[in-house]
C-alpha cells in the first residue's frame, strides 16, 4: 500500500532541502547571467547603441556622464550586453540583486558600477520579524511567472518555512505585503484595501520588474508602473522573473539572516 | 477533403491577403458563422476590426475534422448586431468583448456584462446574478485570494454549503497588450508576447513568431522549429506536474504535493538549461531561436529529463493509489461532453470531457507536422478526469522528448525576418498546456500591425468552471478551480 | 411558625386577587391599570418567593395542615389547600418567574397602549399567577381540577390575545383542544385513584397505589403520563407548544414556557412519587426513554427554526426531556431500592426544573425585547443588535450560555447532577435495561452540543454582525423595567449556577418527603464551595471554584499584555473582504445556512424537499431567474396527527348518517337501546 | 481540601510552555516526512511572541464579544488543562471539576470562538462557525460514551480516580473496552483539534477551512491568545487520551520524587508517540469531503458503543 511506500521512500531520500544559506548557494543556470555591471571607464560618451535597443528604456544617456542603467526597469533580456561595442555592460553571474532604496538599482556612475545590496531592517523591526515573518502575497496584474517563482520557495527544495517565513491567507495575520505585477488600475482599490488591512508595523516587498517599474508594459495607461506609485516599498527585487535564489537572498538579507558581509562593492 | 463552405480555408500558421477574405453583409455573415457552428465546427476567434468609424467583424473557425481553419468577415457596419450567443453559447464572451472594445451592441445577448473593465470603475462592480430564496446568501471571494494566485472575483449564490450559481468577474490583470501592439511590432512587443501569460511563454511567443513568419512569407529553420517543440513540451511537463502537486495539495495529500512541488522546479530548470530563464524568456524570436544548444547541453538535458520523469512517475503513483484522494476527486465538478462542446471548451478541460481536440493533432504546424503526440482523452469530465488527462499528457510529452532528443536535426536556428506583407491576415494556433492559443495578425497598408488579436485558452474555459460548480459543495470550489487552473492574465490581456 | 407562613400564603393569594380587581377597575386609564395590575402581581410574586423560601428553609419543622379555603353550597365539594415541601418548591418557581415577568411587563405592555386592553391583560396575568399557585398547593381533587381548568382557559385567553391574525386564532384553538385532552386524561386518572380511596382529598390518595391492582395502577400511570405529558409538552404530544407559545405576547410566552409547562412536571412528581406507590421498572424506563427522545428531537427541531420564539419553544421540549430523564432515572432507582441514587436523580430533575424556568423565561423576555425593537420574529431580518441593545444582548448571552449547559452557569450544574445519576445507574441493576443509562448520557451530550450550536446561531445571527433590515438598523435599547426584569432572572441564573450547595438545602424537605433521604449534606464539600456526587470518590465540581480560577488565571494574559503589548495600538477597519468593493448584509451567513449541514446529516428525520426553478430565455447556460425553496416535513404532524385527524373526521361523517331526520328512525333507536339495556341488566 | 499552589503553578507553566512546543514538533515532523527541514519546533514561540507585540486591527462590525472571545478561549483551555492529571494522578484543580467540567470548559471556549467567527460579518467566519459547531455536535456523544465506559469501570467522573483505577488493574488496559474507547477518543481528537482527515490546519484556502476560518479576522495579541488557546486545547485532549485512557507510568497521589520523575518521562514519551501517530495519519491521508466527516464521527460513536457493550459483556 502506498503508506509504507511513501514512508520508505522518505527514509531513502532523506532531507531534500538545500544547505543554503549555511552551505553554498545553488548555481544559477549558466545562461541566466545574473546581475549586470556597468563599467563607466569603457563606455564612451558618443555611442548610444544600448539606449535604442533596450525594450523598456532602462538605459539613459545623461549629458556628459557615463550611461545610466536602471536595473529596476531592466527585464534582463541582455540585448544591451550583445550590442555594446566596448563591452561596457557585462553580466556578473551574481544572483544578489535585492535593494532597499530605488536609487540603489541605478548603475553607471563611477562608484556605482553594481547594485548596492539591501541592508537589514532597523533594529526594532528586525527584533520583531527576525525569526517570524508572515507575508500576504498580492498579484496586481502579474503574469504568473513572479508568482510561480515566489511559490516555489515554499516547496521542499527551498523550504522558506525553515526561516519562519510564511505566506498567509488573511492580511490580518500578515506582517507585510509581497507584491508582483505592475499594479493595474483595476487592482488599485484591492491593493490599497489589503495594505490597510495589515496591522502595523508592516513592510512592502516589490518582486519583479513589473512591480518595480512596470516591466515590459512600462508606460501603459492601464496600470501605475509599479508599486511605489501607491505604497512605500521596503525591498526591491529586480528580475523578469527574479530567480527564486534572488528572492530568497532578498528576504534573508532584509531579515539580517545572511551573515556574509553585504556592502562589499 | 474539401467541404463546400462559403469561408476561405487556410492551414494553421499561414497568411492570406486581406482582400481574399470573403465578405458578406452583417446578417448573412452571422448566418454563415451560425451554420458552420451548427455543423459542429469550433469558433477560435471573433473580433472587430475598426474601419474609420464603422466596424468589421472577423470570424476564425477551426474545422477540426477537416484539419483546416476558415476565415470570413462582415462588411463595415455600426450601431448593433444580432447576437450569436442566443443560439450558440460559445460566442458569448467574444461578443461581450466586441461590445466592450468597440461599443457595438449585440442585440438580446443574454449576459451582456463587461469582460475586463467596468468603464472606469474597475471590475466586479454592478449587480451580480442573484438567486431568490429566503435562505440564500452570497459568498464573495474577492480579487485577493488565499495563497499565491492571481486576482479574480467569484460570486457564489449558496444555500448553506451548496453552491447554486457561480459568477466569475475578471479584468483585474488588464495591462492593455492588444492596444500596445497596434502599429507594431515595436521593441517591447515580443517581450509583451512572452508575458501575456507568464507560465505559457513558449506557446504565446511561438504563435506570435509563426504569425509574423507567415506574414513575412518565410518559415523558421527546421532546427528552430524542433527547439520550439522541445521547449513547448518542457513547459507542458512543468505546468502539468505543478498542477498534479497543487491538486494533491488542495486535498491535503502531502506526499504527492511536496514531491511534485520540487519536480516542477526541476522541469523549469531544464528550460533554463536551454535559454537561462526558467520560463523560456528569450528562447523563441520571430525568425527562429537565437540561442542554439550544443550536443553536450542536449545530453545533459536528456539525462536530467529521465530522472525528473522517474520522480514524477513515483509521485503520481501515490496519488492514484490513495483511496482518500480518489473519493475527493471523483464526481466533483462534473461537466458533460455536450456542455463542453456547446460552450467551446479547449485543452485538457475539453479532453477530460471526452472531446478529441488538440491543435498538435488537428492543425499541426512547425515540428508537429513531422512528429506526432497522441491526444490524451478521458471520458468522465470531473476533477479525476482532468487530473488523469494531465498525467497522460506528462507521459506522452516525456516520450515525445525522449524520441526527439535521440534524433536532433542539424542546421541553423536563426534566420533574418523579411518585411511583413501589407494588407494581409495571418492565423497561428499553438497547443499551449492549457489549450489552444490563437493569435491573429492583420497588417495595414504600410506593413505595420493594424490589428492583433490574442485568444488565450482560458478565454474559452472560464465558463466551464462556472458550470462545473453548480450544485457542488462550496468547500470543493478550490479543488475544481485548481483542476481547471486557468490563467487570469491570459483572459485579461 | 406554621401560622406565619400560612398567613403569608393567603396574603399572597389575596394580593393577586387585588391585582386582578385593580387592573379591571382602572381599565380606562391604561397607564394606571398597567402600574396597579403588574405592580401588585410583582408584589404577589415577591411574597410568594418569601413564603416558599422560608417554608422550605424551615425544612423538617414544616407540618402539613390542610386548610379549607371555601366550602361551597354543594355538600362534599370543599376547596382544600395544603402546602407541603413539593408545593412550596413549585410556588417558588411560579413566584420568582412571575415577579420577574411582572416587572418586565411594566415596560413591555406599553406597546399595547391604545391598541389592546392592557387592563384585561394585567387582570388575566394576575389570575394566571393565582390559579397556577393554587394548582401547586391544591389539597384535594376539586381544588386541583378547578384550578387546572381555569389555568387552561386563562392561558387560552392569553394565547389568542392578539387575535387579529388567523395564525394566532388557530394556535389558540389547538392549545384549547390539547389542554382539554390533558384535563380529561388527568381527570380519568384521578377518578381511578378516587374510586379506590373513597374520598377526594390528596391526603387520602397518598400511597393508595398499594391497594390498587397492578393493572389499575398501570392504567392510572399511563393516563397521568398522557395528561401531564401533554401539558409538559413531551414528544409526541408536543405539537401544540411550538405553535401556541410564539403567538402569545412575549411576557405571557415566558410565563407559559417557564411555569405553565412545569405544572405537568409537578403533576407527574406528585402522582408517581406519592400516590402510585412503589413503581415497577418499566415506568421509570419509559419516562427515561421518552425524556431522551424529547430532548434530542426538541433540540434538532429547534436548530432548524429561524423564528426566534419558535426556536425557544422547541427548546422547552428539549429541557422538559432532560427533566424527565432525571425523574425516570429516579423512578428506576426507587424500583431497584437505591433510595440515595433516587433522591440524587430527583434533585437533578427538580434543579433543572427551576433552572429551565429561569433561563427560558430570561430568553423569552430577551426575545420579547428584541421583537419589541425590531417588530419581527424572523432572525434572518435581524443582526447587529449587540451594539444597539447592549444590555439585552448581555442578558440573552447569559441565558444562551446557561441553556447550552456550559460552565459556570446553572444549566451545567443540573446537567452535571443528571450525568452523575446516569453514571451510577449502570451499576444498580444487572438486567439489559442498565444500558439505557450510558446511552441516555450520550444522547444528553448530543443534546447539549446541539443546543450550543443552536444558541450560537440564535445569538450570532440575531445580535452580531451587520443589521440585515432597516428595523434592525434603527433598533433601540429596551426600557428600564424590561431590563430590570431580565436582570432579576440573570441574577437568578448566576446564583443558581455559582451556589448550588446553598440551594440544595432548600430541596432537602422534598427529597425527605418523597424518597426519605436528605442529600444536601452528602453533596456539599469544602463548606459549600464544592458540589460532589453521592459516591465517595465519585467526582466533584465547583462552579464557584471555576469562576475564582478564571479570576485567578486572568493575570496570565494580562501580564503578557503588559510585558509585550504595552505600546501596541488598536485600529478599527472594515472587515477583510478579499479587497472587493464592499461587504453587504446579503453576504452574511443566514440562520438556515448555519444549520444546513445538520439538516443534511439528520435528513432522515427532517426529510428536506428542495425545488429549484430555473428560467432562461435562450440557452440554459444563461438563466434569467433561479428560485430556490426548501421545505421540511413536520414528521409528527404528517405521520401521526393528520391521519388520526382525518380518521376522526371520516368516522364522524359516517355517524352523521344516523341523524336521518325522520322521527320513526329515532323511535327505533330508543327501542333498541332499551332492549339492549334490559338484556344487559339480566 | 488538598489544593497546593506548587503543583498548580507547575502545571500552569507546563501547559503554557509545552503546548506551543508540541504543536511545533508536530509541524516539524510533518515537514520531515515530506523530506524538508521545516520550521524548528520552537518556531511557534517566536510566532506567538511576535503577535503579542504587534498592533491590532479590529473589524468595524465587531462587538465586545470579539474582544472577549480570545480571553475566554485561552482561559478555558488553561483551566481544563489544570483539571487533567499530567504528571501525578491528582490534578491540581481536581476538586473543581472532573471530566464533565473539562468537556464543559472546552465547549464554552468553542461557543465563544464560534460567536467571534460570526461577529465580523464575513461569510468565511460564518462558514467556519457553522462547520465547527456541526462537527463538535457529532463528536460530543462519541466522546461522552467513551468517557462513560472508562468512568463506569472506575465508578467516578474524577479523572485522577479513573486513571488510578484503570492503572491498578493493569490487565484492564488491554481489555476490549479500553482499546475501543481509546480508538473512539483518537478519532474525536482528530476532529476536535482540526487535524487532516477532518480539517487542514496548514491550508490557505478560506473555503475549506474550519478552525482557521474563525480566526481570519484576528490580529495582534488576540490572535496570539487564540493560537495559544488552540495549542493548549490540543495538549489537554492529548493528555486526556494519554493519561486517562492509557495511564501507564502515571505517579500516584503522594508519589516520591523518583516516581514523579518516571511519570514525567513516561508522560512525555506517550505524548510524543501519540503525536507521531497523528503525524503519520496526517501525512498519508487526504482531507475528507465535508459531508463525509459525520460518517467518520459516527464510526467513532459505534466504537464507543461497542466499548460500552464490552464492559457489559466482560464485566
Amino acid at each position: 500500500m502506498f503508506v509504507q511506500d511513501t514512508l520508505l521512500n522518505r527514509l531513502k531520500r532523506g532531507c531534500e532541502t538545500m544547505a543554503y544559506p549555511k552551505g553554498a548557494a545553488p548555481a544559477l543556470p549558466d545562461r541566466h547571467g545574473g546581475a549586470l555591471r556597468v563599467d563607466a571607464a569603457r563606455c564612451d560618451a558618443k555611442c548610444g547603441a544600448c539606449v535604442t535597443v533596450c525594450p523598456t528604456e532602462a538605459i539613459a544617456r545623461p549629458a556628459g556622464k557615463p550611461v545610466a542603467l536602471d536595473l529596476g526597469r531592466c527585464i534582463f533580456c541582455a540585448e544591451c550586453v550583445t550590442v555594446c561595442p566596448t563591452k561596457a555592460i557585462t553580466r556578473t553571474g551574481d544572483h544578489r540583486m535585492a535593494v532597499r532604496r530605488r536609487e540603489d538599482l541605478v548603475l553607471g556612475d563611477a562608484s556605482k558600477e553594481q547594485v548596492r545590496l539591501a541592508q537589514a531592517l532597523d533594529e526594532k523591526l528586525r527584533r520583531l520579524f527576525g525569526r517570524s515573518l508572515r507575508l500576504r502575497q498580492v498579484s496586481a496584474a502579474g503574469c504568473n511567472a513572479c508568482e510561480a517563482d515566489t511559490n516555489v520557495l515554499g516547496t521542499i527544495g527551498w523550504d522558506l518555512g525553515r526561516f519562519g517565513i510564511q505566506f498567509v491567507a488573511s492580511p490580518r495575520h500578515a506582517d507585510g505585503l509581497l507584491i508582483t505585477g505592475p499594479v493595474s488600475k483595476n487592482m488599485e482599490l484591492a491593493l490599497k484595501k489589503t495594505y490597510a488591512a495589515v496591522p502595523d508595523p508592516k513592510i512592502v516587498i516589490a518582486v519583479g520588474a513589473c512591480a518595480i517599474a512596470g516591466g515590459p508594459f512600462i508606460g501603459h495607461p492601464q496600470h501605475h508602473n509599479g508599486t511605489s506609485a501607491l505604497l512605500p516599498v521596503d525591498l526591491y527585487i529586480p528580475g523578469c522573473p527574479p530567480h527564486p535564489l534572488t528572492i530568497l537572498d532578498g528576504l534573508l538579507r532584509l531579515l539580517g539572516r545572511l551573515d556574509e558581509p553585504t556592502g562589499i562593492r | 477533403m474539401k467541404r463546400d463552405t462559403p469561408f476561405t480555408l487556410l492551414t494553421n500558421g499561414s497568411a492570406l491577403s486581406w482582400s481574399d477574405v470573403p465578405e458578406w453583409p452583417l446578417t448573412e455573415f452571422l448566418g454563415n458563422v451560425g451554420a458552420e457552428l451548427d455543423r459542429g465546427e469550433r469558433l477560435s476567434g471573433l473580433f472587430g476590426v475598426p474601419e474609420g468609424d464603422a466596424l468589421r467583424i472577423v470570424a476564425v473557425l477551426a474545422f477540426d475534422a477537416g484539419n483546416t481553419l476558415a476565415v470570413g468577415r462582415s462588411q463595415p457596419f455600426s450601431g448593433s448586431f444580432p447576437a450569436l450567443t442566443a443560439t450558440h453559447a460559445q460566442a458569448h464572451l467574444f461578443e461581450r468583448e466586441i461590445w466592450e472594445q468597440h461599443g457595438v451592441v449585440p442585440e438580446n445577448h443574454p449576459w451582456l456584462k463587461p469582460v475586463r473593465k467596468d468603464h472606469g470603475a474597475g471590475p466586479a462592480v454592478g449587480d451580480f446574478f442573484r438567486v431568490d430564496g429566503s435562505e440564500i446568501h452570497e459568498v464573495a471571494v474577492g480579487p485577493v485570494h488565499a495563497g499565491i494566485i492571481e486576482p479574480g472575483h467569484f460570486r457564489f449564490q449558496c444555500a448553506g454549503e451548496e453552491v447554486l450559481h457561480l459568477e466569475i468577474a475578471l479584468g483585474f490583470q488588464h495591462r492593455g497588450i492588444e492596444e500596445a501592439v497596434t502599429g507594431g511590432p515595436h521593441r517591447a512587443t515580443v517581450y509583451q508576447m512572452e508575458t501575456v501569460a507568464g507560465d505559457t511563454t513558449i506557446a504565446h511567443t511561438t504563435a506570435y513568431a509563426n504569425a509574423l513568419e507567415a506574414l513575412a512569407g518565410t518559415e523558421a529553420p527546421l532546427r528552430a522549429q524542433w527547439l520550439r517543440a522541445i521547449a513547448l513540451e518542457l513547459e507542458r511537463l512543468a505546468n502539468h506536474t505543478g498542477d498534479l502537486g497543487a491538486l494533491a495539495g488542495d486535498v491535503a495529500f502531502l506526499p504527492t504535493a511536496s514531491a511534485c512541488g520540487k519536480i516542477r522546479g526541476d522541469f523549469l530548470n531544464l528550460t533554463a538549461l536551454l535559454c537561462g530563464n526558467r520560463f523560456g524568456r528569450g528562447l523563441v524570436r520571430p525568425g527562429g531561436c537565437p540561442l542554439d544548444c550544443d550536443a553536450e547541453r542536449l545530453s545533459q538535458l536528456r539525462k536530467r529529463l529521465e530522472t525528473a520523469l522517474a520522480e514524477v512517475q513515483q509521485a503520481a503513483a501515490w496519488l492514484w493509489d490513495a483511496a482518500s484522494v480518489r473519493t475527493r476527486f471523483e464526481h466533483t465538478g462534473h461537466l458533460h461532453a455536450k456542455q463542453a462542446a456547446e460552450i467551446g471548451l479547449v485543452g485538457p478541460a475539453a479532453r477530460a470531457c471526452g472531446l478529441v481536440r488538440d491543435v498538435r493533432f488537428d492543425h499541426p504546424t512547425g515540428w508537429h507536422r513531422f512528429a506526432q503526440v497522441p491526444v490524451s482523452v478521458w471520458p468522465d469530465g470531473d476533477v479525476f478526469a482532468r487530473a488523469r488527462v494531465r498525467w497522460l499528457e506528462i507521459q506522452r510529452s516525456g516520450d515525445f522528448l525522449r524520441e526527439q532528443l535521440d534524433a536532433v536535426p542539424e542546421g541553423e536556428t536563426m534566420a533574418p525576418l523579411p518585411a511583413l506583407a501589407p494588407n494581409s491576415l495571418a492565423v497561428a494556433l499553438v497547443e499551449g498546456w492549457r489549450g489552444e492559443v490563437c493569435h491573429v495578425a492583420l497588417t495595414g497598408v504600410d506593413g505595420t500591425l493594424r490589428r492583433y488579436k490574442i485568444t488565450d485558452p482560458s478565454f474559452h474555459n472560464w465558463t466551464g468552471l462556472a458550470l462545473a460548480l453548480r450544485n457542488q459543495a462550496i468547500s470543493d470550489f478550490p479543488l475544481c478551480n485548481k483542476s481547471f487552473n486557468l490563467s487570469y492574465c491570459g483572459f485579461d490581456l | 411558625m406554621m401560622e406565619s407562613s400560612a398567613i403569608l400564603l393567603t396574603f399572597t393569594l389575596w394580593v393577586y386577587v387585588a391585582g386582578m380587581a385593580g387592573a379591571l377597575l382602572f381599565q380606562r386609564a391604561e397607564r394606571l391599570a398597567n402600574a396597579v395590575g403588574f405592580g401588585l402581581a410583582a408584589l404577589g410574586g415577591a411574597c410568594g418567593v418569601v413564603f416558599s423560601v422560608s417554608s422550605l428553609a424551615a425544612g423538617q419543622g414544616m407540618t402539613i395542615t390542610p386548610v379549607t379555603l371555601w366550602s361551597g353550597p354543594i355538600p362534599g365539594v370543599r376547596f382544600v389547600v395544603e402546602a407541603d415541601a413539593l408545593s412550596c418548591f413549585f410556588v417558588l418557581v411560579v413566584s420568582l418567574v412571575g415577579l420577574a415577568i411582572s416587572v418586565f411587563s411594566l415596560g413591555y405592555v406599553r406597546t399595547y397602549y391604545g391598541r389592546k386592553n392592557v387592563g384585561v391583560m394585567a387582570c388575566v396575568f394576575n389570575a394566571l399567577l393565582l390559579v397556577t399557585t393554587l394548582v401547586f398547593i391544591a389539597g384535594n381533587l376539586w381544588m386541583f381540577l378547578i384550578a387546572w381548568e381555569l389555568m387552561a382557559l386563562l392561558a387560552y385567553g392569553m394565547v389568542s390575545f392578539e387575535h387579529e391574525d388567523r395564525e394566532t386564532r388557530q394556535a389558540g384553538v389547538l392549545f384549547f383542544i390539547m389542554s382539554h385532552l390533558d384535563a380529561a386524561c388527568v381527570l380519568l386518572g384521578f377518578l381511578v385513584l378516587a374510586q379506590a380511596a373513597g374520598g377526594f382529598s390528596f391526603a387520602s390518595f397518598r400511597g393508595i397505589g398499594a391497594s390498587l391492582s397492578p393493572q389499575q395502577r398501570d392504567v392510572a400511570f399511563v393516563l397521568f403520563v398522557f395528561g401531564f405529558g401533554i401539558k409538559a409538552g413531551i414528544v409526541p404530544l408536543h405539537i401544540w407548544l411550538p405553535v401556541a407559545h410564539p403567538v402569545a405576547p412575549s411576557n405571557i410566552s415566558a410565563l407559559m414556557s417557564g411555569v405553565l409547562i412545569k405544572t405537568g412536571i409537578y403533576g407527574l412528581v406528585r402522582v408517581c412519587f406519592e400516590f402510585l406507590g412503589p413503581p415497577p421498572m418499566w415506568w421509570g424506563a419509559s419516562l427515561l426513554a421518552v425524556g431522551t427522545v424529547s430532548a434530542v428531537l426538541g433540540v434538532l427541531y429547534a436548530l432548524m427554526e429561524h423564528d426566534l420564539k419558535r426556536l425557544l419553544a422547541y427548546h422547552s421540549i428539549e429541557n422538559i426531556g432532560i427533566i424527565l430523564m432525571g425523574l425516570g432515572a429516579s423512578l428506576m432507582f426507587l424500583h431497584t431500592g437505591h433510595a440515595v441514587l433516587a433522591s440524587l436523580a430527583l434533585i437533578a430533575g427538580l434543579y433543572h426544573t427551576i433552572n429551565h424556568a429561569t433561563f427560558k423565561a430570561l430568553l423569552f423576555l430577551g426575545a420579547g425585547a428584541v421583537l419589541h425593537a425590531t417588530h419581527t420574529r424572523n432572525m434572518e431580518e435581524m443582526g447587529g443588535l449587540a451594539k444597539r441593545m447592549r444590555w439585552t444582548a448581555l442578558f440573552f448571552l447569559v441565558g444562551a450560555v446557561a441553556i447550552s449547559a456550559l460552565p459556570p452557569l446553572n444549566g451545567f450544574v443540573s446537567e452535571w447532577l443528571t450525568y452523575q445519576s446516569l453514571l451510577h445507574g449502570f451499576g444498580t441493576t444487572t438486567s439489559l435495561v442498565r444500558l439505557m443509562f450510558p446511552l441516555g448520557g450520550a444522547m444528553l451530550a448530543l443534546t447539549g452540543a446541539l443546543a450550543a450550536a443552536c444558541f450560537v446561531k440564535a445569538f450570532g445571527i440575531t445580535f452580531l454582525a451587520q443589521p440585515r433590515s432597516d428595523h434592525a438598523r434603527d433598533a433601540h435599547e429596551a426600557s428600564l423595567p424590561m431590563l430590570i426584569g431580565q436582570g432579576v432572572l440573570t441574577a437568578a441564573c448566576v446564583f443558581l449556577g455559582l451556589f448550588p450547595t446553598v440551594f440544595l438545602k432548600l430541596l432537602d424537605p422534598i427529597t425527605l418527603q418523597l424518597t426519605g433521604h436528605q442529600l444536601s449534606q452528602q453533596l456539599t464539600m469544602a463548606n459549600g464551595l464544592v458540589l460532589s456526587g453521592v459516591a465517595a470518590q465519585g467526582g466533584t465540581v465547583s462552579t464557584l471554584g471555576i469562576m475564582l480560577m478564571f479570576g485567578c488565571l486572568l493575570p496570565v494574559p494580562l501580564a503578557l499584555w503588559a510585558v509585550f503589548a504595552r505600546k501596541a495600538r488598536t485600529r478599527i477597519a472594515p472587515t477583510w473582504d478579499c479587497g472587493q468593493r464592499a461587504l453587504t448584509p446579503h453576504m452574511e451567513y443566514t440562520a438556515t445556512g448555519f444549520s444546513k449541514p445538520l439538516r443534511m446529516i439528520f435528513k432522515a428525520l427532517f426529510r428536506p424537499r428542495r425545488e429549484v426553478q430555473r428560467e432562461y430565455d435562450f440557452s440554459p447556460y444563461f438563466a434569467t431567474t433561479l428560485r430556490f425553496e426548501s421545505h421540511m416535513e413536520e414528521v409528527f404532524l404528517t405521520r401521526i396527527y393528520r391521519p388520526v385527524n382525518y380518521g376522526l373526521l371520516r368516522l364522524s361523517r359516517r355517524l352523521r348518517a344516523l341523524q336521518a331526520g325522520s322521527l320513526q328512525a329515532y323511535l327505533i333507536y330508543i327501542f333498541v337501546t332499551l332492549v339492549a339495556l334490559l338484556l344487559f341488566a339480566l | 481540601m488538598n489544593f497546593d499552589p506548587l503543583t498548580f503553578l507547575g502545571q500552569t507553566l507546563a501547559l503554557l510552555l509545552l503546548a506551543p512546543l508540541l504543536s511545533g514538533c508536530i509541524k516539524n515532523w510533518k515537514a520531515k516526512l515530506q523530506n524538508r527541514r521545516g520550521p524548528r519546533p520552537w518556531q511557534v514561540y517566536f510566532d506567538i511572541a511576535k503577535f503579542l507585540r504587534k498592533d491590532m486591527v479590529i473589524s468595524e462590525h465587531a462587538s465586545w464579544i470579539f474582544s472577549l472571545a480570545p480571553y475566554v478561549v485561552f482561559l478555558t483551555a488553561l483551566l481544563a488543562g489544570l483539571m487533567v492529571p499530567m504528571i501525578s494522578a491528582p490534578a491540581p484543580l481536581r476538586l473543581f471539576g472532573g471530566v464533565l467540567a473539562v468537556i464543559g470548559l472546552l465547549a464554552l471556549g468553542r461557543f465563544f470562538l464560534a460567536l467571534s467567527g460570526l461577529d465580523p460579518a464575513s461569510a468565511f467566519g460564518g462558514m467556519g462557525s457553522s462547520r465547527e459547531m456541526t462537527i463538535s455536535a457529532i463528536a460530543e456523544p462519541a466522546m461522552m460514551l467513551a468517557i462513560f465506559t472508562v468512568a463506569i469501570t472506575a465508578g467516578s467522573t474524577d479523572l485522577s480516580q479513573i486513571a488510578q483505577s484503570t492503572q491498578s488493574a493493569t490487565w484492564k488496559l488491554l481489555n476490549p473496552a479500553h482499546v475501543l474507547a481509546f480508538a473512539a477518543m483518537f478519532v474525536v481528537l482528530l476532529a476536535e483539534t482540526g487535524r487532516i482527515p477532518v480539517d487542514n490546519p496548514a491550508t490557505h484556502l478560506e473555503l475549506t477551512m474550519i478552525h482557521e476560518a474563525m480566526l481570519l479576522e484576528y490580529s495582534g495579541r488576540y490572535l496570539a491568545f487564540m493560537e495559544w488557546g488552540a495549542a493548549i486545547k490540543q495538549l489537554v485532549l492529548m493528555t486526556l487520551l494519554v493519561n486517562v485512557f492509557f495511564p501507564v507510568g502515571l505517579a500516584g497521589p503522594q508519589a516520591s520524587a523518583a516516581a514523579l520523575g518516571i511519570s514525567l518521562v513516561a508522560y512525555l514519551v506517550k505524548l510524543l508517540a501519540l503525536s507521531a501517530v497523528v503525524v503519520i495519519v496526517e501525512t498519508t491521508n487526504a482531507k475528507m469531503r465535508l459531508f463525509r466527516v459525520p460518517d467518520l464521527l459516527s464510526t467513532a460513536f459505534v466504537l464507543a458503543a461497542l466499548a460500552m457493550l464490552s464492559t457489559f459483556l466482560f464485566g
